[in-house]
Order: C-alpha cells, then structure tokens, then sequence
C-alpha cells in the first residue's frame, strides 16, 4: 500500500489554509446564528500566518512540520478554536516526529490521538455538535481501510470528505453543548455547526486540491 | 474612556515595561511572551511556581513575582488567556529539574492554552504539573468557565506553594499543599460599578446608579443576582455569609480573613468593609489569624470587593507568616 | 453616590475601627479624638512623630503608622482638619521627654489647629515642635493655603524622620531632616474625574468626559487649568516638567521617583505612567535610586495621579532604605 | 478702680452666647454674600455647647474658665472661626489662670495676647477687613482708661461697644483679605464683615447683659 508523505501533508495543510482564507466571512456567519461570529476570523487569523510563514515552516520530518502547524495556529487563533486545533496538530504531530512518510495505519492513530486530545483539552464528547461530530466519523473511516493492502488513498480520502460532509446535516438540529454557542442553547438548534462545516469543507478542498472528486460540495463560502 | 493609556493595543506591554523598570535588579522581562520572571530563577534546588492569566487583575499575578512568591508570571491581554507559546515559553525559561508548578485560575481559556503548554513541555521531558483554583462560591458554572471561578483565594495558593517552594518542598508536596488551600478557601465579590478595558473602549457591563452585581466574577461575568444599593454592613453579611455557609467554616476554626478592592474602590472603605467582617467573625465564634485588606486581584478600575476566608492549620500558618517580597515597593 | 458605607456620619469612625480591629497587636485606638498610636508608643528614648490631616486621603496618614514611620496619627473628617482638641490629645499622648515631632501638610485648617494644639500643649510643659510640608508645585495659593500645598512628598519625610527617630535622632535633628526632605521634594497631580465624600454625596467638582484638571489638589482644589484628555506619555511629561523645572533637578542627580495614584486609578496604569517617567529620569540623566509606584496620597476615589521627585544624598538613601513596617498588611 | 471678677466674665460670656445663637441665620447671611456661608451657623454650633455644658464648666479662676471656653469653641466650631476664636480665648485665658479677678489693666494686656494670637494664628493684619478691625479699636480705647483710677467700669464696656459698631460701616467698603471672603476678592465690597458685625454684636449684647444702654445699636437679627 502507498506510504502518505510529507508532501501529501504539506499540500492538505495549503488547501486547508485556503478553505480558512476563503470562508472567514461565511464561518464567521455560521458563527453568529448561535455563537459569538468569531470563528471564520480566529481561524483565518491563524491559517493566514501559515500561509504568511509557508517558506519558513520546519519541514525536517512530518511531525516537526505538524507541531509547527500547530504552535502557530495555538498562537493566533483565539477564542477555543485556537487551543482545540491546536492540540490536534501536536498530538497529531508527536507521534510523527520522526517520519517523512506515514502508513494509513499511522494516520488512523494519529487522528485518534487528535480526537483524544480534543476531547480532553475541551471536555467535548461525540454528540456535543462539535467538530468531533465530524472528525470521529471520519477517523472511523478511514479505519474501515486499514489493513486492507490494496486500499486506495484517493478513494479513502474521498470518503472521509463524504461522512465529514454528511456530519453537517446529521447534526443540524442538535443543540450544541460547548464552546460559546452552548449559552444560548436551544437557538442553536436548526443551525449547522461551524466547526463541522470548517472540517468539510476543508476536506473536500484537500479533495480538489489533490484531483479527486469529492462525493458532494459541502459549501462555497 | 478616561484612562492613563497611549496606544491601547500596547497598554499590556507599557505596563509590564513599567514593572521591569521599576525593578531592574529582582525581574527580567520578556517582551516577546509578556513574561516577568525572577532575575535569579530557574534554581535548580527548587520547584519554580508560576502563573499567568489575563492581565487587568494587577496586582495579580505580574506584581505576585518575588522571593516566597512566584517565579514567574506570564500574562495576557487585558481579560483574555496567554496564549500557548506564551505559556509554553514561561514554564521553557523556568524549567528547573525539581520541576514547575502552574497554578491556574479556572477559566476555560487559562486551563485549555496552559494545558497544552504543559503537554508540549513534558513532551520535551520537563517536569510540570498544574493546579486549577476555584475558590469563587458565587456561581457553579460561569460563561467563562466550567466549574466554580478562580479568584481572590489565588493569593492565598501562590503565598502557601512560595513559602513551601522556598524551603525546598518537591513538586508533589506543592501540589498537596495547593489542594489543601484550595479546599479551604472561599470567596465572594460585588461590584458596584463596572470597568472598560482600554481597547474595548466601553464599560464591560451596564449597571443601574442604584444597582450592585452580587457575586460578580473579575471579568464582569454576572454574579448571582442584581440587588439595590444598600449600606456596606448588609452587603459584607451577604457575602460573608455566602462564604461562610459554604466550605462551611465552623466555630473554633482559625482563619485568614481577606479584603480585596476590584480597584476602583478607596482603601477607606475596605477597611468599613473589614470592620464589618471581623464582626461577623468573632460573632461566629472564628479566630482571625491574619487579615489582608487591600488589592489582590481586581478588575481594572472596577468599584467593588470580595472577601475570601481560609481556613488555617498550623502548616498554612506557618507557611502564610514565612517572609514574602513582592515586585511592588511599598515603602 | 456608590460606595461602600453605613451611615455616612460614620464612614471615617468605622474605617478607624476597620483599622484598629486588623491590627491589634501594633496599634492602639482611641474612638474620642480619631486616634491611632502605636502600641509600643511613646517611647522615653524616641521623638514621637505624628501627623494628622483630614481624612479621605488614606494611606497617608493613619495606614502610616508603624515602626520607622509615624507613631501616631489624628486625623480629622473627611478632608476636613482634626479640631484643636484631637490635635492636643494625640500631642499629649505622644509626649517623650526627647519630643514629638508634629508634620504638617500646609493647610491653613491643619496648621491653625496643630498650632493651637502645640502652644496649648507647650504651656503644660511639653516639648513638641512642628514642619510644614510644601511639595506640591502646581500653584502658589489656593482655596486652601496660603502658599503651596503639602501632598504626596509629605511620605518622604515622614519616611526619613520615621527612620532617623528609630535611631535615636533629637527633635532639632528630626527639624532639619524634614527640612532637608522638604526642600529637595516636588509634587504635580492630575485628576481624570472628582471625587465623592460621604458626608456630601455628591462629587467636589465637575468636570467633562473629556477634560483632565493639570495640577489638582487632593481635596479636589483647582490646578493649573483645565486641560483636553491626552495619552498617558503626554501627561507625564508635562508633570515630569513642572517638578523638575521647579526645584531644578539637573543631570547627575540621584532620585526617588514616585507615582502616587489618586484612588481611583488602577495599579496597572501607574505602572504606564512611572514607564514614561523613567524614560524621562534617563534622558535628563536623573539616576533613578528608589522607585515608589501605588498609592501613597489619595483623593477617595477620584482617578488620577502624581508624579513625586526627591533629589537625594547619602544621608536621604540611607533613611529611605531603612526598615519600615505600616499597619496594612500587604501579604 | 474696681476690679473685673469671674462672675463679670461669665455674665459676659453668657451675653456672647446668646447672642451668637440668635444671629446664626442673620451672622450666615452676611457670610453669603462674599464668603461661604457658614459663620453663623459656625459660631452658633460651639456657643450652643457653652450653652450646654454652662452648669459644668470649670470655675476655679477666671483663665481656667476661659481655657474651658476655648476648648469648646476650638472643637465645636468649623472653618477659620474655630482656631481664631479659640485661641483669643486661650491667649487671654493663660494670661488669667491663677486670678478670679483681674484690674483693667489685665484685660488690656488680656485682649492684646488674645489679639496677637489671631494675628498669628490667621496671618491677618489691621485693615484685612476681619474681626481685628473691630478687636483693635476695642483694645484701643480700653487702654486709654488704663492707669485712670477714677474710670468707670461700665463707662469703658459703652466706650468699647460703640468703637466696634463704628468699625462695622468704617470697614464695609474695604477689600476681604482673608479667610473664604478673600477669594471672592472685590465681591466682598460694600458688605459688612461678618466677624466684626459678631463682635460689635456681642458687646452691644453684653451692654444690655449688665445694664449699660449701649451708644449705638448694632443689628437684631
Ligand atoms: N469544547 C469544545 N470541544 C470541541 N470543539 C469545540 C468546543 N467548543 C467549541 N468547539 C467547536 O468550535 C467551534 C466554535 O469555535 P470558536 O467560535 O472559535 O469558539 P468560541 O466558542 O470560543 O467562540 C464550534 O462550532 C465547535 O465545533
Ligand atoms: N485669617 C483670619 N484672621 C482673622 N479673622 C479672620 C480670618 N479669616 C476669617 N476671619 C474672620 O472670620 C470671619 C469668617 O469666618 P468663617 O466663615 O467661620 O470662616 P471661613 O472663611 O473659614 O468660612 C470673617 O468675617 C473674618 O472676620
Ligand atoms: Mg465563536
Ligand atoms: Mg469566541
Ligand atoms: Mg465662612
Ligand atoms: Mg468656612
């Protein structure tokens, strides 16, 4: 099976970028129905400075690259997004300090390790209308495909766009049990969470980006 | 807006500037990550304690830095959290190989940017550990928080875990130390007026001429309950009675008794208020062993005050009498 | 009017007792003429040094009290003189065979009653002299003196003649100490807003959202005019000039720096404000060899500040640096 | 010549008290005009207590009992009133200590002690506009009757009274140069001073106290 290298990752990581840059009005709207209308701006504030330091960034091995990633996203993008994606990334990274290329199986337990650290940094379950709502069906996924030898990486990523996308409508009319949104409860209901969107959306751009066409559009800020 | 500011974006950093100016020999400053920290630390031969919330608390804790104190205080803006590298730089810069020890205030942005800090650094195979502190009764969940807020009673950790850390306690015995505290102090505040922090530009809250927010947290988070104006004895027995009913503290127990002013409001009139809460003890039936009536963690120039009680036992006496210097000349 | 207070007939008899009552074991209250006096007071082999104003301007003068600093302190209402008759007692009280030491602000309410209160005490015998502190440079005459007034520098003489009475100092040492402290000490305030005593409820003065009064006294007396809100930088500098320009201070001189704040104004500010005073100190090339940053000198809560120079020699630096202890515990 | 006794003195006092009670609202108006208002109700609050405390006060000599009034006066009444008022009374009252009867000379010596502590006091001089200017004239014409062994004890206290209800027009077109008034500057023209209108009063008053029909008449506020 092909190994995921350190260039897949560093063209993911630019299409989610442009996803952030893209839509910073349109997940900051999402944001307002129910939450603060901070989120598209937190976000894109961090993912700009990618963007900005992109030539500098530490690219030794896909960990150090990661970790990068995440200093800089904990580092400029406020509210809870910042500390939330940017424990994703550590722990995503921490277990990849020493490669230049991943098996599925690698990426399988490192996006475990991001959930966890999700989970724990911000106390969110399945259910709470997060973006874990959209990352653990993904992560459940793309673990149908390990070790399976013959798993295509174009399909898998195919298909993690799709649940991701899926994931909005789903949880559409949850109540949302953290982060700002959570104070003003019920009107969350009938709103699409901002979080699940973002993770879509930039899915589905890591899809283009890489010429696989995704199952559905997930939206176009 | 009337305030003593030049470019309110640089108002944090012109303050910490101040502060390092003002004590050249005991502090280093880190512009970079907002970081003051004790000219003479990491010492290897003892646990470095440090802290870092969101700044418009001064003295708390950037003015909380000194021998028996902290080592370090790492703060951020005005009301919000440090942001990780910040965190992460502080407890770098600090690491001491009996280890560190960050107290936090429980506010979900502290914990979430310190936490991760924290996880980055003993990834790194340096010795940390952390201690959240909530002592505020006035609220169980807050919009900043899960759980009960940390607020004045901080003073009380960072005066026990400096004087402990001092002596050579391990990092384990501080964070015992830390628990005791914190299960033995509450607290309660009330404002009397709001604040505006300098790039907000605007009052945090609206509150009626006649009006006082009971239980009010220090970032203008709301309390329990919007009351009228009423002499400053009812308003001590609201809180000392919301404190007390608490933990509860009983007849007999030996405590601490604190009065902090949220900054606007004159030392004048935290002394009528500590008349009143000293009353109120021996009428209870508690030993006041030591009282502290002052700043301690306010709210900009928020007119208002706490009161927090702790419940002493012969080692937070001691470790409360041990000698302290903080990064503010007095006299 | 939002504060905390009983009733306001009340408000300085029980911020006396709030005193008293944390402070037990030091000092002594005395409830008949406003009295606070240290417990251990008067010594036979010590001047006694005392000081009384009226009230609202707290720390000074009773949060001063303790050992190398006052011995006692009788202070009126509210920005109001203590009548002849505090005045005489607090003398009689005091009284050491090696002298009191009276200081006095100048104002002509507090220097017409201690006066009374000396000549009365004097013809019973009792050796007990007086200095007049002037520091403030702001105006020659105002609503309230005849000549400038006394403030903030008011501490650095109290400090100094605290310090060299502990050490054994004659009353006519003490005299030329304070003299010395006085005439090399200059003070220049600014107000952001005015100020509310009790008693009147309603504020000393009116001033708009976006005016500062350069030059205020600390009972709210006019300034030097009325200026437009400017930054915190713009404002130092014009205090900065008016002290310095006044004594002269020159190049080469060693200092103590002080920023006072007025009672409403938070720490943090004042640590922006002493940033810009320190950058000053060094371009004039004043060496900066204590610095004083809190409040000292208070206005209720009125927001605002002062700036204190105090051109030092080695007998000034030695005073300065000696023990001192005040009667508000501060951790 | 007679002699002045303590009964002489507390009659007098006792005239000045009632006096001062009976002109506070009338001794606060003329206060209003340049000044701030509060001489009468100033003066009133330290002889109400003299009043008060009448049967008590120490009477063991004619300075003890002056330094008593003093001490009332100094503690009771505000403003400048208070330390100037005072300390005429204690001047004169330490120069009396040990006597229960004083020759007219004392009280010529008794006056100017009493005057030169205001002076020293309040910083005032003769021509300021204050009570000194009613107070020196008094001082004046007594001494004239000193060392004259056949002077009438009640032809002086006329004398006297008529001198001071001369100062109150003399003076009511000069500048105030001290206390409040002062800062009204020219304001306090062609309105008589306060404090001398008091001590005119009061020696009129004293007059009537002991049978003497004064030369003149004063007010009756
Ligand atoms: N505790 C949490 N755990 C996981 N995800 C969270 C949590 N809180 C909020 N989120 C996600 O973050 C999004 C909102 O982010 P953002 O607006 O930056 O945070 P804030 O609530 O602080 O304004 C939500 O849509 C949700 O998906
Ligand atoms: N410095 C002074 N020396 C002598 N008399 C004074 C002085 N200042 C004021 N007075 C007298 O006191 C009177 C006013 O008294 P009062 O109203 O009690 O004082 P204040 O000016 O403090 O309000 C004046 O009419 C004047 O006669
Ligand atoms: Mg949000
Ligand atoms: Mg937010
Ligand atoms: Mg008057
Ligand atoms: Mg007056």
């Amino acid at each position: 099976m092909q190994e995921i290298t350190l260039a897949d990752f560093e063209r993911a990581i630019k299409a989610a970028a442009e996803t952030a840059l893209r839509n910073e009005k349109y997940f900051s709207e999402l944001d307002s129905a129910a939450g603060d209308a901070d989120f598209g701006v937190s976000l894109a504030s961090g993912f700009r400075v990618v963007q900005n330091d992109w030539d500098q960034l530490d690219r030794s091995s896909i960990g150090a690259f990661l970790l990068k990633i995440s200093m800089i996203i904990s580092r400029n993008v406020g509210g809870c997004s910042g500390p939330i994606w940017g424990t994703a990334f550590m722990r995503a990274g921490m277990l990849s300090r020493d490669k230049t290329s991943i098996t599925l199986e690698d990426l399988e337990k490192m996006l475990t390790a991001a959930i966890e650290g999700i989970q724990q940094r911000g106390g969110a379950v399945e259910g709470d209308k997060t973006l874990l709502d959209a990352l653990i069906p993904v992560r459940n996924k793309i673990k149908e495909y390990v070790g399976k030898p013959d798993a295509d990486l174009r399909e898998v990523l195919r298909e993690a766009a799709a649940v991701a996308t899926e994931a909005i409508e789903r949880t559409k009319n949850w109540v949302a049990k953290r982060g700002r949104q959570s104070f003003t409860g019920e009107r969350s209901v009938g709103t699409p969470d901002p979080g699940i969107v973002a993770i879509a959306t930039m899915l589905n751009d890591i899809c283009k980006a890489v010429g696989v066409e995704p199952a559905s559009q997930a939206s176009n800020g | 807006m009337k305030k003593f500011v030049n470019d309110p974006a640089n108002f944090v950093a012109e303050m910490l500037e101040g502060v390092a100016l003002a004590n050249p020999e005991m502090l280093r400053y880190v512009p970079e990550y907002n970081l003051i920290y004790r000219a003479d630390r990491p010492n290897p031969d003892k646990v470095s304690v440090v802290q870092g919330s969101g700044s418009g608390h001064e003295p708390a804790h950037i003015m909380a830095v000194g021998p028996g104190m902290l080592d370090a205080a790492a703060p951020g803006n005005v009301f919000s959290a440090p942001p990780v590298d910040y965190c992460y730089e502080c407890i770098k810069r600090l690491a001491s190989p009996k280890g560190v020890l960050v107290l936090i205030n429980n506010y979900q942005g502290d914990r979430m940017n310190w936490d991760m800090a924290i996880e980055m650094a003993q990834a790194e195979g340096i010795n940390v550990k952390s201690f959240i502190i909530d002592d505020d009764v006035a609220v169980q969940d807050s919009t900043h928080t899960v759980g009960r807020r940390g607020v004045a009673g901080n003073f009380f950790v960072i005066k026990a875990c400096g004087a402990a850390a001092e002596r050579g306690a391990s990092l384990d015995e501080l964070l015992r130390i830390a628990q005791k505290v914190n299960s033995q102090v509450r607290t309660m505040g009330v404002a009397l007026t709001s604040c505006t922090p300098p790039a907000k530009g605007k009052p945090i809250f609206e509150i009626g001429d006649d009006e006082i927010e009971v239980g009010v947290g220090i970032h203008g988070e709301p309390g329990r309950r919007r009351d009228k104006l009423k002499p400053a004895d009812a308003i001590v027995d609201e809180l000392f009675d919301a404190v007390f009913n608490d933990l509860p503290f009983k007849s007999g127990d030996r405590v601490a008794v604190m009065i902090n002013g949220l900054g606007g409001t004159p030392i004048s009139e935290l002394y009528v208020l500590y008349r009143r809460a000293a009353q109120r003890c021996k009428e209870k039936g508690l030993t006041i062993v030591r009282n502290y009536v002052g700043e301690y963690c306010t709210s900009l120039e928020m007119a208002g005050a706490s009161l927090t009680l702790l419940r002493l036992d012969s080692e937070l006496e001691d470790l409360l009498a041990a000698p302290a210097e903080v990064a503010v000349r007095i006299f």
